[in-house]
């Protein structure tokens, strides 16, 4: 039966995957690209629990799972746009944008 | 006898019988589209029939199982024959505008045409640019199907008839039709063409900005409606007796024309101007793969059409005839309704240029589409105030209306669209302005 | 005569420039006036800034071979006036080069890369002086009288550019 | 490959909207043209040595194939000059049917020229089809005159080639009826159209003072508002008995080109009209000698293309073929300011200026 | 093993339409292609929402992350250079490769570990939310609301922000680089 465990297990494979991206890219943007997977791995924690979970009092408190999911989302899409702001600028500054060669304060 | 031989002489004879023939053949058309209609009037007895077939059969998965898969298959043969069909009636009526007569070789009226034209297309050789990225080349052609086809699901053809009955039908259809945009921008880029890539960052830009537009005025039947099913907005607009298009015209024009720019279709079809950029992302594209962008953006255009009807024009009602006729016949006839309409814009505008219709979605149809929200999102409120909305729906609509047409004239003037009066523009004649040495003192720039 | 309606005769146009520049006109027929090549610069320069002749357009300018030596014919207008002046120059057939008109008209611009391209003639000061209808390295320019006894031209020419280096890009 | 970064793109030789194998190379940054290299040839038949080759009389089918829409005209300059030089005076009634014919030839180019000019915007061939309907017919009559729809190869040293059969006049009559209503008709469609407009309405502006530097000539100098026709300044085949008109432009953008090239062809149908009243009877054409020598000596003969001023500067030096001819052609010298319109703008706009500037690549290339 | 039901198959198939693009991430070159297989990635687990019955919000992954995400990173990749396209291993490969592993390692060891039936009970006896939309949207206006408009106003910062970091090639923020040198 497919349940609570198989989802936390994807997504915790979800989350050592944009772990790995994350650390072992050498590319601002897939840099980005690994923090969206840690968030998405998060996603699909928070939702299995409210989907899965026991003891909620009501369906609108097991709800509360989505209402942090939508959140995530925000988060997510304004942190991108950050993100990707600041690659452009990293780019423009240091004419790279490989984390490792972005080793200086100014 | 005289008598008879008087009236039915040889050419005479020859033709009454060709009338009376024609007549009856009409007619028995007449009885037997009847009787054909009314036995398939209702479409969900016949899946209803085909799960509990399988049912008894198997267990409840594999019916359930078999069942979708019918319905897609539904779908996706519809929505093949509306690709055949469409691109006959599209080449066909254009040619009627254009003084032609179209293709009328293949086939009877030149019907066979498209399956000729596929046969030609698949014949054609694929070629690859030797500097384009191959796999992502490949893949945008066979991907782009994938949101044609999904965004068909929703679609109310009738009571108890749409493949996907969905809470969230509206926000669907818009997610599934924004998976477009980078599909389109891997085709663009992945060709390593300046025309592509100038293409696909058209229509990137295009998409992005008319989103807003489109969400805002989704945004008002939603709230008007108070849900996103398109089957229940179809019957709000049929218990309140109220077209929504009539309601609130202007989200119908922001929905109708933000929609031509995201399906790239004429006036907006700055993506893949022919005189410009040639053809724009799918420049690279030879035989099928080309011919399968065509295809897709063909049956954006009828599906344009079917959403139209069924969040503006009242889907599958028509004034009690849907009693009569197969509602999904009238959602059809309301969808091709729509369709020609495109095809009409196709063969009489030209196109606009990137920043004009950027400015007309940044500056035009975003706040004022804001502004109708607001105005819509206070009638609701007022609206909710009462049990059944009565006259009061008819009255906030004819304000809409007004509304609609008080805002064209504001913006129009604060944007100075008037600015070219005809008759400022017209040429003068030089025997007016005192015969060719009426340019004296124009002199050459030193 | 041969004059269009709004041609100036040679003789009216060479006294209306003698009476500016004493002694630059070589020689004038009812259809021309030649000019000499040291002053024809300065001459059609004043033509176009003079208010009485005002040739504010220029409207043709051509190379003839007369195969001692090459004719620059050109013809200037006056709208205001409606006066059509024709001027021409002879120039040294051996290292042919005359100013060029393209800074005082525009037009004059792909005119004269048109006679370089055809006759060769190298027009000093013309901002982009290059062949306009045929490639760089086509051999001879074909309205020379001698185009076909010229060394370096071969009648079987390459119908391409680069045809026979190859894949070059083009 | 970046957006912020300069890149080149070629329009053409193969592009819908260059009107032939004609070639721009364009610097571009996003959507705006930095700079721009013209690149012609492609068509390039050297005609002007070609004709050095042939008698004065076998040189008329070239000037067909330098300006192929408007072989008419190009014919009627060419005849004209060589006329001028060998003081041959053609009959009456060869002036008039020249003046018809060429009149008709500048409808049809024009038809052609706004045609693909509303292509160039945008529209899906709707009024190209449209002009195209006048333009048809146009060519029926000249098929049915001379045998050629294109390359008419009509006029002769010394009148025309042939008269006009029979069934000529009425179909004339007929469309010279039909025709002020369809000009109508397309002004209604298009001279108001809001799109149309604003695609065209102050998109390269050409000022009068560069329009007379740059040596333009014909619609895009007068839609300028230089009102320069040789048609009245320096009249040839009797125009100067002709009541007509001259539209001339306000601010000298497309729009005011298209409106100029619209307005002629209601000039040209008052001008047919008042040709067919007065046409005399007669010979069409006068005997003249098979090789032609003119006297030796030169002459720059000018008419009014439908493009421009359409030049033939011919020198004899006394044998049956021209020493040299020269060919001045509007289409070439048109595209003079063409550099300083497009720099700045926008790929669309570009396309919409070369549009409404009309050239012919037959003519640009000879 | 588990049975092949329809839910099942499903589960499958969204697992391995998220995994496996996820990897191909890690393992492609070209930053195109793997901004393709981050998109097909997303498409998963959006597809693994439906599964979980948040209708709303899978068409929100769908919407936010495979529309609109995407894009912002394909014009960051637009707007950065030719270099920027080449989607290489840093020198920390090893390190990440490890650590991902040993994160693993951990995180299923501590799902076998928990007896997580006391944790689901009876809530696996109950399939489906039936419409969240409306119960997400009472929430997020009732019980989340300052969150709500937390959120909101954090997306204004971040438009306002995004556009002023990258306005001009000499804003402020540039040129305080520039002087700290």
């Amino acid at each position: 039966m497919i349940g609570l465990e198989a989802y936390l297990i994807v997504s915790s494979l979800l989350f050592a995957i944009g772990i790995f991206i994350c650390i072992g890219k050498r590319n601002l943007i897939s840099v980005v690209m690994g923090i969206e997977l840690l968030l998405n791995a998060v996603n699909i924690a928070a939702i299995s629990f409210s989907r899965y979970g026991s003891g909620f009092s009501d369906q609108s408190d097991a709800l509360a799972g989505h209402v942090l999911v939508i959140f995530i989302l925000t988060v997510a899409a304004a942190e991108a746009a950050i993100a990707l702001a600041l690659c452009v600028l990293v780019y423009r500054h240091f004419n790279t944008i490989n984390v490792s060669d972005v080793n200086q304060l100014g | 006898m005289s008598f008879f031989n008087q009236v039915f002489k040889g050419p005479q004879l020859a033709y009454y019988f060709k009338k009376i023939s024609i007549a009856v053949f009409i007619f028995i058309v007449i009885v037997a589209g009847y009787f054909f209609s009314q036995l398939f009037f209702d479409l969900s007895k016949f899946s209803q029939f085909i799960f509990d077939f399988v049912l008894q059969r198997s267990n409840y998965n594999f019916a359930y199982f078999t069942s979708s898969i019918i319905g897609a298959l539904g779908i996706i043969s519809f929505v093949g024959l509306v690709l055949l069909v469409g691109s006959w009636v599209e080449r066909r009526v254009i040619a009627k505008f254009q003084i032609r007569v179209g293709p009328n070789r293949v086939g009877p009226f030149g019907l066979l045409q498209p399956i000729a034209d596929a046969i030609k297309l698949m014949q054609k050789e694929v070629l690859v640019p030797a500097i384009a990225d191959k796999t992502l080349f490949l893949i945008p052609p066979v991907a782009i199907f994938l949101p044609a086809i999904l965004a068909w699901g929703p679609i109310p053809w009738a009571p108890n008839m749409s493949y996907l009955n969905i809470n969230v039908g509206i926000l669907y259809v818009f997610a599934v039709s924004s998976l477009t945009v980078p599909i389109i921008f891997f085709a663009g880029w992945s060709s390593m063409n300046h025309y592509a890539l100038l293409g696909s960052m058209r229509t990137v830009a295009m998409m992005v900005s008319y989103e807003i537009p489109i969400s805002l005025s989704l945004l008002s039947v939603a709230i008007i409606t108070g849900t996103l099913n398109f089957s229940e907005i179809v019957l709000w607009q049929s218990t309140n007796s109220i077209w929504l298009g009539l309601f609130m015209p202007f989200s119908l024009f922001t929905f109708f024309f933000a929609s031509t720019a995201e399906i790239n279709r004429t006036p907006n079809d700055i993506a893949e101007a022919e005189s410009e950029i040639v053809a724009g992302y799918h420049i690279e594209y030879s035989g099928m793969k080309a011919g399968l962008f065509m295809a897709v953006e063909l049956g954006n255009a009828v599906l344009l059409g079917a959403l139209v009807t069924s969040l503006f024009l009242n889907g599958w009602f028509l004034f009690g005839i849907e009693k009569f006729v197969p509602p999904y016949i009238i959602f059809i006839g309301k969808t091709v309704a729509i369709y020609l309409l495109l095809i009409w814009l196709r063969a009489t505008f030209p196109r606009f240029r990137l920043d004009q219709l950027m400015n007309f979605a940044w500056k035009t149809l975003i706040p004022v589409s804001i502004i109708n929200f607001f105005v819509i999102a206070i009638e609701v409120t007022i609206l909710n105030q009462f049990q059944s909305t009565g006259i009061l729906i008819y009255i906030f609509a004819l304000f809409n209306i007004f509304l609609f047409l008080g805002l064209i004239v504001v913006w129009s003037k604060i944007f100075s669209v008037d600015k070219f009066q005809p008759e400022k523009i017209q040429p003068k004649f030089a025997g007016e302005i005192g015969g060719l040495e009426a340019m004296k003192g124009v002199k050459s720039v030193d | 005569m041969v004059l269009g309606s709004l041609q100036v005769p040679g003789k009216d146009l060479s006294e209306l420039i003698n009476n500016s520049f004493a002694d630059t006109i070589q020689n004038y027929t009812e259809d021309w006036v030649e000019l000499k090549i040291e002053n024809y610069l300065q001459i059609i320069e004043w033509m176009q800034n003079d208010k009485n002749i005002d040739a504010a357009q220029l409207s043709n300018l051509t190379a003839v071979d007369m195969l001692d030596s090459f004719e620059i014919h050109v013809h200037l207008q006056s709208l205001d006036k409606q006066k059509l002046y024709s001027i021409k120059v002879i120039i040294d057939r051996d290292a042919p080069s005359i100013p060029s008109l393209s800074n005082l008209y525009l037009g004059a611009n792909l005119q004269e890369r048109e006679v370089y391209d055809l006759f060769g003639i190298n027009f000093t000061d013309h901002p982009d002086l290059r062949r306009i209808f045929l490639w760089d390295g086509f051999a001879g320019h074909p309205l020379r009288k001698d185009f076909l006894q010229m060394e370096n031209a071969n009648p079987g020419l390459p119908r391409f550019p680069f045809e026979e280096e190859g894949k070059q890009e083009r | 490959m970046t957006v912020e970064e300069q890149y080149e793109l070629n329009i053409g030789p193969q592009h819908p909207s260059t009107h032939g194998v004609f070639r721009i190379k364009v610097a571009m940054n996003g959507e705006t043209i930095e700079d721009l290299d013209m690149i012609v040839g492609y068509l390039h038949r050297s005609m002007e040595k070609l004709s050095e080759e042939r008698t004065f009389t076998q040189n008329i089918p070239f000037t067909d194939r330098a300006d192929y829409l408007a072989a008419m005209s190009n014919n009627l300059g060419y005849c004209l000059a060589i006329e001028k030089l060998a003081n041959v005076i053609p009959p009456q009634r060869a002036t008039v049917l020249r003046v018809i014919f060429a009149e008709l030839q500048r409808i049809a180019s024009h038809a052609m020229a706004n045609g693909t000019l509303v292509s160039d915007a945008g529209a899906w061939q709707t009024p190209l089809l449209y002009m195209f309907r006048e333009r048809e017919k146009i060519l029926d009559l000249f098929e049915m005159t001379c045998g050629a729809r294109l390359t008419t190869n009509y006029m002769r040293i010394g009148g025309v080639a042939f008269e006009p059969p029979d069934e000529f006049y009425p179909l004339l009559n007929e469309l010279l009826g039909e025709l002020p209503d369809k000009v109508d008709e397309y002004m209604d469609l298009l001279s108001t159209n809001e799109i149309f407009i604003a695609r065209t309405k102050e998109v390269g502006i050409i000022s009068p003072e560069d329009a007379i530097n740059a040596s333009l000539s014909g619609p895009a100098l007068r839609g300028s508002g230089v009102p320069w026709d040789l048609r009245k300044a320096e009249p040839y085949c009797d125009y100067e008995n002709y009541s007509f008109d001259v539209p001339v432009g306000n601010t000298g953008d497309s729009y005011d080109r298209f409106m100029v090239r619209m307005f002629e062809v209601k000039e040209s149908i008052k001008i047919i009209k008042q040709a067919l009243n007065e046409l005399p009877s007669g010979m069409h054409k006068t005997q003249i000698p098979l090789a032609l020598r003119p006297e030796p000596g030169q002459v720059y003969y000018r008419t009014e293309g439908p493009r421009g001023e359409l030049g033939y500067f011919v020198i004899s030096d006394g044998g049956p073929a021209p020493y040299r001819m020269h060919i001045r052609a509007p289409s070439l010298i048109n595209l003079s300011l063409l550099k300083q319109l497009a720099v700045g703008s926008s790929l669309p706009d570009a396309v919409v200026t070369l549009g409404s500037i009309d050239i012919v690549v037959g003519e640009i290339d000879r | 093993m588990i049975e092949l039901t329809a839910y099942n198959f499903s589960f499958i198939m969204m697992t391995l339409i998220t995994i496996l693009p996820a990897l191909g991430i890690a393992f492609v070159n070209s930053l195109m292609r793997s901004l393709l297989l981050l998109i097909l990635s997303f498409i998963g687990v959006a597809g693994l929402f439906v599964l979980l019955s948040a209708d709303f919000i899978a068409i929100a992954q769908l919407l936010i992350y495979a529309g609109s995400i995407s894009i912002l990173l394909l014009f960051a990749v637009m707007l950065t250079p030719e270099i920027s396209i080449n989607n290489e291993n840093s020198k920390y490969f090893l390190l990440a490769s490890l650590g991902a592993i040993l994160f693993l390692y951990l995180m299923i060891l501590l799902i076998t570990i928990f007896d997580l039936n006391q944790l689901t009970g009876n809530a696996l006896n109950k399939l489906d939310f039936d419409n969240t939309i409306e119960q997400i949207g009472t929430l997020l206006l009732g019980k989340y609301i300052i969150a709500f408009e937390l959120a909101s106003v954090l997306l204004l910062f971040a438009l306002i922000g995004a556009i002023s970091i990258v306005r001009s090639s000499e804003s402020d923020f540039d040129v305080k680089i520039k002087d700290s040198k």
